[in-house]
């Protein structure tokens, strides 16, 4: 079992987004999450990764809880948030060896160089970030995938603003992570159609719940 | 009642004591009307939004 | 430990070649505030000097203030202050970090401004050496108390006028202690006293800025 | 009582019961006081009459001095154990500190005039009250510029629980900075015993003042519950 969510309960803005929910991902297994906008997809990667707390409720990678792997994140997972965090001003290679360095990745300019070729970023290696487009953008930030060793994927949207050509080759990336025996956790509004018996969909429904008239303790004023 | 006499009588002080009080109290009076007006406001929403 | 601290500080210093522009802005903004204070003050060279301490203060506390944007805002926006926390990074070290790359390259525009000030303020030699000495031990602090300014107002839209307002009432003491002038001593006295208390103050500045920033920081994503 | 209250229903049913007794003991002892004021407390030999003042001036300054530091221990304990109610009372203690202290500024001043001259005086007091009002402002202002009322009430409590540790050393560098520039000769007020005829009605007037401010953070921690209540509502209507 390489990520374990174990009911989970959280709200924002006033909102139940989760009530007891629970999750596991096996080992080669690619899961998508589906749902609508505000159905809480990337707020369940979010408190993935630790960058929100849970009102309730156990996340657990690779048999440790998220709070106390500390610096160590960076080995366990590599998660392409939906905003990339890029620096616009500087060129494309040098903002993947700084991503590469933070987190501990380390890669060859030759392997870097094959990387960038494979999804045609070859040509722009010395760009400047704020000159590329919206899905030459992304596909910057896929290339971090190829890069890293890490065995769980975690993607926000990764199909967001590619063309078909490069989303075929995306599935292929994938399909080989999984072969290797890696798994992914990905949002996406976009179906995968991968047809497999190991992938798993989950849907994620927005609760409606109405609030109670007699609000019984305080914290359900926040 | 003497001290009060004397007090009235003093010129020079009078319009000291008299507007720091006054205004104190102006301000005491805007935030507690404030206050009030804020929650009736508020109660009336609140109605509402229970009627519906 | 002082690896990852270290990792964090090579980031900074790499993404601040793009920052060397902040320094002439930051001394344009020094030469410019100083002449509309002599517009203001008159052209007595008597009169001016004895306000030189007040005058660089104030003009350093608000281009501070101002030039904090680009460290913590910038990367708050491209969502690399995100990428840090999500790899591991602890808070405390991001704070400290920028906070250190803050400081050495706004001390790098002093070399040059406090020995132009003396000239145009018509400062004597101690009164120079004090105003460095007081300029380097004094500007952490400085630069400290910003860093909160613009932690809590991270995610406000307008957030300017409230960075000022909020921030303020912190910078009493500092600018108190640094601008202070015994009337009783002669100007050929360097007052030790005065630094003690400087480094004083930043050694209570320093803690409370790292675990209030720890915390903003934690209350940012949610 | 403390259990009881954990619970915002039974909180609101409870200021409603409480409330107009709080109303009746505010009239009560402001007429009370008003009268030992002008009627039963002597003139001061110093002042003279200007000394009455000093019967709404003193209790403004203990309570917004107080106020502030409750501000700050109900964020330490939003923070620390994330109970709504101390978010809840500090959002309503805020203004009412606020305009104290600003009550304070201008009796303060308005004192000032006759006895030394000047409407304001750069005094070590004067000018701590002065930084207290910014801090309030910046408080208020800070936890009303977030659409998610949460989140505005986590930074305001990191706000003012920096603001709690950073008074002392404010306070204690303008008093110091006083004394450098205006060796000490204005602090005429600090008698070091004072007549009864005089305290009684300054105790008197600071009760009722309690008593207001007790009034008013009622009110406000009411509202503050409805509005929470209703954005709770619109945002489920809306999704």
């Amino acid at each position: 079992m390489i990520l374990e969510i174990i009911s989970i309960n959280l709200f924002r803005n006033k909102k139940r987004i989760f009530k007891n929910f629970n999750f596991k991902l096996k080992k080669s297994q690619i899961a998508a999450l589906i749902g609508k906008n505000g159905s809480g997809k990337t707020s369940l990667l979010d408190m993935v990764v630790g960058l929100i707390k849970p009102d309730s409720g156990q996340i657990i990678i690779d048999r440790c809880d998220i709070d106390e792997i500390g610096e160590n994140k960076k080995f366990k997972f590599i998660y392409l948030p939906f905003i990339d965090a890029f620096k616009e001003n500087f060129s494309v290679q040098d903002n993947l060896k700084l991503w590469g360095e933070l987190s501990s990745v380390k890669f060859t300019q030759k392997k870097l160089d094959e990387k960038l070729k494979f999804f045609d970023l070859f040509q722009l290696k010395n760009t400047l970030l704020s000159k590329l487009s919206q899905g030459q953008k992304k596909r910057v930030s896929l290339v971090k995938l190829l890069l890293s060793k890490c065995t769980l994927w975690l993607l926000d949207e990764p199909f967001n603003s590619l063309d078909s050509e490069n989303m075929k080759k995306l599935k292929v990336v994938f399909l080989n992570h999984r072969k290797n025996g890696g798994s992914i956790l990905l949002a996406s509004h976009i179906d995968l159609k991968i047809k497999d018996t190991k992938n798993v969909y989950i849907k994620l429904e927005k609760i409606n719940a109405k609030p109670k008239d007699n609000n019984d303790n305080w914290n359900s004023l926040r | 009642m003497e001290y009060f006499l004397k007090f009235l009588e003093s010129k020079e002080h009078l319009p000291y004591v008299a507007t720091s009080y006054i205004i104190v109290f102006f301000i005491l009076v805007i935030i507690f009307v404030h206050s009030i007006l804020k929650l009736k406001k508020l109660e009336n929403d609140f109605d509402e939004l229970n009627k519906q | 430990m002082m690896n990852i601290f270290f990792k964090l500080l090579k980031r900074e210093i790499k993404l601040s070649i793009d920052r060397i522009s902040i320094i002439t802005s930051y001394s344009s903004f020094f030469l410019m505030s100083l002449l509309i204070f002599t517009f203001g003050i008159g052209p007595d060279i008597g009169k001016l000097n004895e306000l030189y301490s007040p005058i660089v203060w104030l003009i350093m506390l608000f281009s501070i203030i101002l030039i904090s944007e680009n460290f913590l805002m910038h990367d708050y926006r491209d969502g690399s202050l995100r990428e840090l926390q999500y790899l591991g990074y602890s808070e405390e070290l991001i704070i400290f970090s920028k906070a250190i790359v803050m400081f050495l390259i706004l001390i790098i525009p002093h070399f040059f401004l406090i020995p132009l000030c003396s000239i145009l303020l018509n400062l004597n030699l101690t009164e120079l050496i004090s105003l460095s000495i007081n300029v380097i031990l004094g500007s952490p602090s400085l630069i400290l108390i910003s860093i909160i300014s613009n932690l809590l107002t991270i995610q406000v839209r307008q957030s300017k006028v409230l960075q000022f307002v909020i921030i303020m009432p912190f910078y009493i003491p500092l600018i108190i202690f640094t601008t202070s002038r015994n009337p009783n001593e002669t100007s050929d006295i360097i007052d030790l006293n005065k630094f003690l208390i400087l480094i004083g103050f930043f050694l209570i500045t320093l803690p409370i800025v790292l675990l209030s920033g720890k915390m903003i920081l934690k209350e940012v994503n949610k | 009582m403390i259990f009881k209250l954990a619970n915002p229903n039974r909180f609101i049913r409870f200021s409603d019961r409480i409330s107009p007794y709080l109303s009746y003991l505010f009239i009560l002892l402001m007429s009370y006081g008003l009268f030992l004021c002008f009627f039963k407390s002597p003139p001061d030999y110093l002042q003279g009459e200007t000394v009455r003042i000093m019967y709404i001036h003193v209790p403004c300054a203990w309570f917004s001095l107080m106020f502030y530091s409750s501000i700050a221990i109900c964020s330490f304990f939003s923070l620390i154990f994330k109970h709504t109610l101390a978010d809840i009372i500090s959002r309503a203690l805020a203004p009412l500190g606020a305009s104290l202290t600003l009550a304070t500024l201008i009796t303060g001043s308005i004192w000032g005039k006759p006895t030394w001259g000047t409407w304001w005086v750069w005094d070590a007091r004067l000018t701590s009250e002065l930084v207290l009002l910014f801090l309030y402002i910046g408080i208020i202002i800070l936890s009303n510029s977030f659409e998610n009322k949460t989140k505005g009430d986590k930074y305001a409590a990191i706000l003012s629980l920096v603001g709690i540790i950073n008074l002392p050393i404010i306070k204690w560098s303008v008093d110091w900075w006083n004394t450098l520039h205006q060796p000490a000769s204005i602090s005429k007020f600090s008698s070091p015993s004072i007549d009864p005829s005089m305290l009684t009605p300054l105790i008197v007037m600071t009760f009722a003042l309690l008593f207001f401010s007790l009034q008013v953070t009622f009110i406000r921690i009411k509202s503050e519950i409805l509005q929470r209540k209703i954005d709770i509502i619109r945002s489920t209507e809306l999704s």
